[in-house]
């Protein structure tokens, strides 16, 4: 037992360090310590930055940009960002289809869609969930119908995230409705500027615009655009939806809200004297970073499994519930400690958010947050589906 | 022993609730608290012809002389239906002080309150104040027959609607002291008033209340001159009381809410109601509701009692909602999923306001160490 | 609304404090406030007193004993005697079997039972769960085949509380098999002398002898035994669970033990100043009082109910819920305030309670309380199918 | 980075199991600590010819140099068992004290226990000290070249097995300061010592120990005079450490044995396993089990680093094993129904054993106060 890193990839961690120091612009450093959500062209800006390093894909094959990093490398590379603050890279492109591309697509897929997604030069988005198919995802309605060498596809799909700024989008759609629901699935990519696709707005509690609704309505897909075999969707879905499941934990992320807690906590005050040093306020960051260390060791467990070639199992998703109990924790840890100035609310707060008239910066879109944040035991297999998973894949009940 | 209603509470019951229905449909109040007034003044013109805004003022100023019984049947009723008008600030707050400090300020002021005309805000907290109600850098400095004021007063609810303000202010001692606290009125377009004004998270107007060199005569201070923290904490209990009542109406719709949309809601080939650990979340719910209803009779019920047992009851309901608010409203938008994160149900926005009633007049943290040192003492 | 009590009411409750203070033995006083069970003899002794005053049966009609209280006189009889930390009544015979037989019983039942559980001359068990039927009540196997004008019973009863004790246990048998569960029970009152009868000692994990398995084989029971009609039994059964349930929340005992913890957190010491005053403690004491307050009140509603003639519905699970929680936290904060000497165990403790060698009285039986306490989630209906029951009977679902 | 452990230290952990399959089955442990002795002295002589005694210690003192890995595989292979040999009191904690305190009396002690030969106990708790290791009314005064003890120290767990007692005694200072305490061997038989024997609830042994002016030589000091403290802050986390993972192999049977257990009761016509209530419950078992898994890592593999960051390592998972331990026993229990209340099934006893090993070395909230303030310096 040994969680220390070898020399040469603490080496590797300095370079990192010394090139977000280097690279991270300061507007955008600005917005993310206020807690405010970056607008489009940030969001390229910074996976330009890494793309333009051959670091914005580090789990990919080496042929497509991949860097071959040790599970450590990749350990230490969050972390690094983390500590900085950096924005997160959107998963949707890099880490959601581009796999699926790459392990199940055909050359000419590859060809047109990984170098782009890598450069940052389109946007994708998800088109899983639906109306009426949120937790029980199998059980969506969306129909594609063979036409020549063309789908046309009916239906609509929703908490289709950031889709307003998307330029194509990955979905399951049923091409088989005569079959267990599983079973008649395809899984396309369809061009947002197809005729027939339109987005509408879902604005969130907090404020935001994050989400939508996707109506696709006789929307033609030329058959090259399907991945793999048709009605085998299914078996790409849930490929895509267990890879990787590293990074769910968002220890690194949580670690650097925590310091983030604390420092408002030592500028607040209760009776004249710093929150921080309040007793009750002490006990509840001690509980809560005491959680957040005993996720981080698993997470880190989970990882030296992977070091070791086997493949995280059912068991990490206790990465996904613990880390998001931590993450919404922070949040409701982060609006109390706030105190009074977290009722100000200020619609449009992208555009205006520095001239924001009373309080303390950091006070800015701390209850926007904690609302938010609700979102994460929702998705991505709400956690009552992660313990459905534990109860019966690791517990055989 | 009863825990039942008189008839005439229970017609002040019906008719808030056809207020509500009338002018809260959903809706209509998405639309409502956009605008740039944030209400609608119409509301407040029906609720002061309803006699719902002097109800609970004594017959000698215009009201109607009801207790604390019924502003918790007012206070619950508004909850259900998540109303921005001012009630809360001008009636229960500011009316609160006024009917307990007494005097000639208060023969003034409470019929324009009661009819409506007047509306006020209490400005009581600061940026560096947190829930110490005595934690003043307001001060209000004597000059001849009159007091100066200055300072800055945070997130004052309702101060954009008020045209009169109650401040809480240092008239002597140092910082925190119990003593040297004075209350004053002061008109909100007095010299050297200004406010800016925003909307909150949960729907709500407030702003920041700056005092520059405000002259106000000694005339305007409500209850004793350097007493003031007795009656503020007198009237921060009722508030409680009335924020309890106001935070049980709101479960009620939430776990109702939730409730029906389970029935509905399929899943995995039947309603999500279905499945036994929503049962039992539902179940703890539903619990959290009733626990909260007891205790907002309690605290009601105790409002007239000594110091001690009045703040020992306020701290408890307080404790007692913000735990269940909390969890009623994570587990309402957790149990509608992804639509339990929009703008456009109603679920987000009862989770809002919960939330945010946790933090006034004291949190959960603030309360459980009140009535800790209460109960010793 | 108010909860305040009429004089008379309260002058009743001053003529119960007066009798308690002049009539509680002494020494069962002593063992009461150390936390250690009575034996058999204490219990009946106090049950005798009680009894001798009138009191032992208040919900009983008045022409077998009871005493016609409103709702706010037993409350205020309930609160007195918690206060003085007298012990309850057993509820076997008095609150369990008795409503069942001066109910539904014949009048020679009456004639024969009623007046010996009235003054504690026999001591009754509940022969209910099976070593197959917990929660699921209703599928009981113990089986009774009419033979004349007797039954034959054989199977087995487990959990029998104190029928160590006991003269009669009252039971559920099968009457007719072939019918759905509930439809072939029934209602039997059985002699514990009766030959096949058999008694073995369930030891719980903290060291008592509280609960037993009764063995029966070939047990003959005349019919004239059997309440009310032949597999009807259910009907007896379910009224007997829902009979009573105003008392459940044992708010005024919680009370009581909420005083005692307190007594001991003022003994013991942190740090050279009082655990009572320490803030993480205060608080614990604080949450764990607000929910009593909460309880109290919701008790106190479902009282104001009953007077105005209302049954409590499946809304008083809530009661036996939280009233649960609230006990085993409160001996669980007991156990956390005794510290050190919550370690040591005596066997054998009912005999020599008073020689324990070491540490502060108030430490003996801590441990083995809480231990035991657990007990409460479990029996009575679980906590489990409380919430069912809340789920189902009250929401609908 | 690696969780993985070496050949040896896998067959560390067959040893251990093959110990506590041969010698614990449930039913013996039951009669063995029924008994008057409260234990199996054969036992003993088995883990000392297995070497399980010697592994800490150094080959210099008849030792097999092993490190805190190996004590935790040891440990939680104990805790899987309910083992109770005073491996814990004599190796982790009078053997850790001479270990680290080093000098003559180890060379001279430490052969004796690697053998098995001297069994040890630890005496610091006092009747009024709680978790404070400091807060000391037993004294040691100098007397020419010896010691003079006088005091009484609470609830020592293994003292009836000791042949020898280290003892935490004031030698200067007031009590509860951090200067001032020296650690002692004190022959169990020494003259002036007397032990009142007793069970524990979680089926240990432990007993009450009086010093009436027992006479030492200060040879007998373990560690530095008035300095003993940072010595048994050090071995306290060690224990700490160790704790953690005798509750992690608890913690696992009991998991596991909910689990099969929940396959084969069968209510309401299903395996009570098949319920989601339930399936929630025992994943959230697992959770607890795997979390403190981590810690226990964690805080193994911090051992050797600076106080700070040792003590907020044990801190820490003497916090979750805490949080966790109290879950997975009452869940276990609750699970279990009536029969896991019996002392008749193994659940109970694990239950129990849990429930004390947080009171063990502080409990919860001391150890979230330890943290926050150790954070902070």
């Amino acid at each position: 037992m040994d969680t220390s890193f070898s020399p040469d990839e603490l080496a590797f961690r300095d370079e990192v360090r010394a090139f977000i120091a280097e690279n991270y612009p300061e507007d955008i450093k600005a917005k993310m310590e206020a807690g405010v959500e970056l607008n489009k062209e940030e969001t390229l800006r910074w996976h330009g930055i890494l793309a333009k390093k051959g670091w914005v894909a580090p789990g990919w094959p080496e042929e497509w940009g991949g860097t071959d990093w040790t599970p450590g490398q990749k350990f230490l590379f969050d972390q690094a960002c983390a500590e900085a603050g950096t924005p997160g890279v959107l998963p949707f492109g890099i880490s959601m289809v581009a796999p699926v591309i790459y392990t199940f697509g055909s050359d000419e897929q590859k060809q047109q869609h990984l170098p782009p997604i890598y450069n940052g030069d389109l946007w994708w988005c998800q088109g899983y969930s639906e109306p009426g198919s949120g937790s029980d995802l199998a059980s969506l309605k969306t129909k594609a119908v063979r036409d020549g060498d063309d789908y046309i596809v009916n239906g609509s799909k929703t908490w289709t995230t950031l889709a307003q700024h998307a330029d194509w989008i990955f979905c399951l759609v049923k091409t088989d409705t005569n079959v267990k629901a599983q079973e008649g699935i395809s899984f396309l990519l369809i061009d947002m500027k197809t005729p027939g696709i339109t987005v509408r707005p879902i604005i969130t509690m907090d404020g935001g615009h994050e989400v939508n609704e996707v109506f696709l309505e006789d929307v033609r897909v030329p058959v090259a655009n399907r991945i793999g075999e048709e009605n085998k969707g299914w078996t790409y879905a849930k490929f895509l939806l267990t890879h990787e499941r590293t990074g769910i934990a968002g220890v690194a992320r949580s670690k650097k809200g925590l310091a983030r807690l604390k420092e408002i906590a030592k500028a607040e005050y209760i009776d004249g004297r710093p929150l921080f040093e309040d007793q009750d306020f002490s006990r509840k960051i001690a509980e809560l970073e005491i959680d957040l260390t005993a996720l981080e060791y698993t997470d880190l467990r989970v990882l030296s499994e992977l070091r070791k070639g086997n493949h995280p199992g059912p068991e990490s998703s206790i990465l996904k519930i613990k880390g998001t109990e931590i993450q919404q924790r922070l949040t409701e840890l982060t609006l109390e400690a706030v105190g009074t100035y977290a009722a100000p609310f200020y619609r449009g707060l992208d555009d205006r958010w520095n001239e924001f008239p009373v309080g303390p910066d950091y006070a800015v879109g701390s209850a926007p947050k904690y609302f938010n944040m609700r979102k994460t035991s929702i998705y991505g297999g709400s956690n009552e589906i992660q313990r459905n998973i534990i109860a019966k894949a690791v517990l055989g009940l | 022993m009863d825990f039942s209603f008189t008839e005439e509470q229970t017609l002040l019951r019906n008719t808030v609730e056809r207020f509500v229905l009338d002018n809260y449909e959903f809706e209509t109040r998405r639309q409502m608290t956009a605008t740039e007034e944030g209400r609608n003044p119409a509301n407040w013109a029906q609720l002061a012809e309803l006699g719902i805004l002097a109800a609970p003022f004594s017959e000698d100023h215009g009201g109607l002389g009801y207790g604390a019984t019924e502003t918790m049947v007012v206070m619950e009723e508004l909850g259900k239906g998540l109303v921005v008008d001012p009630y809360f600030p001008s009636i229960v707050l500011g009316g609160g002080l006024l009917r307990h400090g007494g005097g000639a300020i208060a023969d003034e002021v409470i019929p324009q309150v009661a009819m409506g005309e007047d509306i006020l805000a209490f400005a009581y907290a600061e940026p560096k104040g947190r829930f110490n109600l005595a934690d003043l850098e307001t001060t209000a400095k004597a000059d001849g027959g009159d007091y100066v004021i200055n300072g800055h007063k945070a997130v004052v609810i309702g101060a954009p609607f008020a045209t009169k303000l109650l401040v809480s202010t240092r008239t002597s001692g140092g910082v925190r002291d119990a003593d040297g606290v004075t209350v004053f009125v002061v008109d909100a377009k007095a010299d050297g008033v200004s406010i800016r004004s925003y909307p909150t998270v949960d729907g709500l107007r407030a702003g920041e209340v700056y005092f520059e060199n405000v002259k106000v005569p000694a005339n305007n201070i409500v209850g004793e001159l350097d007493n003031g923290l007795p009656l503020i904490e007198q009237v921060a209990d009722e508030a409680i009381a009335a924020l309890s009542a106001e935070a049980t109406g709101a479960m009620k719709v939430l776990t109702d809410a939730t409730v029906e949309y389970s029935k509905t809601r399929v899943q995995f080939g039947q309603a999500i109601g279905k499945f036994q650990v929503l049962q039992h979340r539902m179940a703890d719910m539903f619990m959290a509701h009733e626990q909260s209803t007891s205790m907002t009779y309690m605290v009601t019920m105790k409002l007239d009692e000594d110091a001690k047992t009045r703040g020992m009851a306020a701290s408890a309901a307080k404790v007692q909602i913000g735990k269940a608010g909390r969890e009623v409203g994570q587990s309402a938008v957790q149990i509608h999923g992804g639509m339990g994160m929009t703008d456009e149900l109603n679920v987000g926005h009862y989770f809002k306001r919960l939330t945010m009633i946790d933090a006034q007049f004291g949190n959960v943290d603030y309360h459980l160490k009140r009535y800790a040192t209460l109960s010793k003492s």
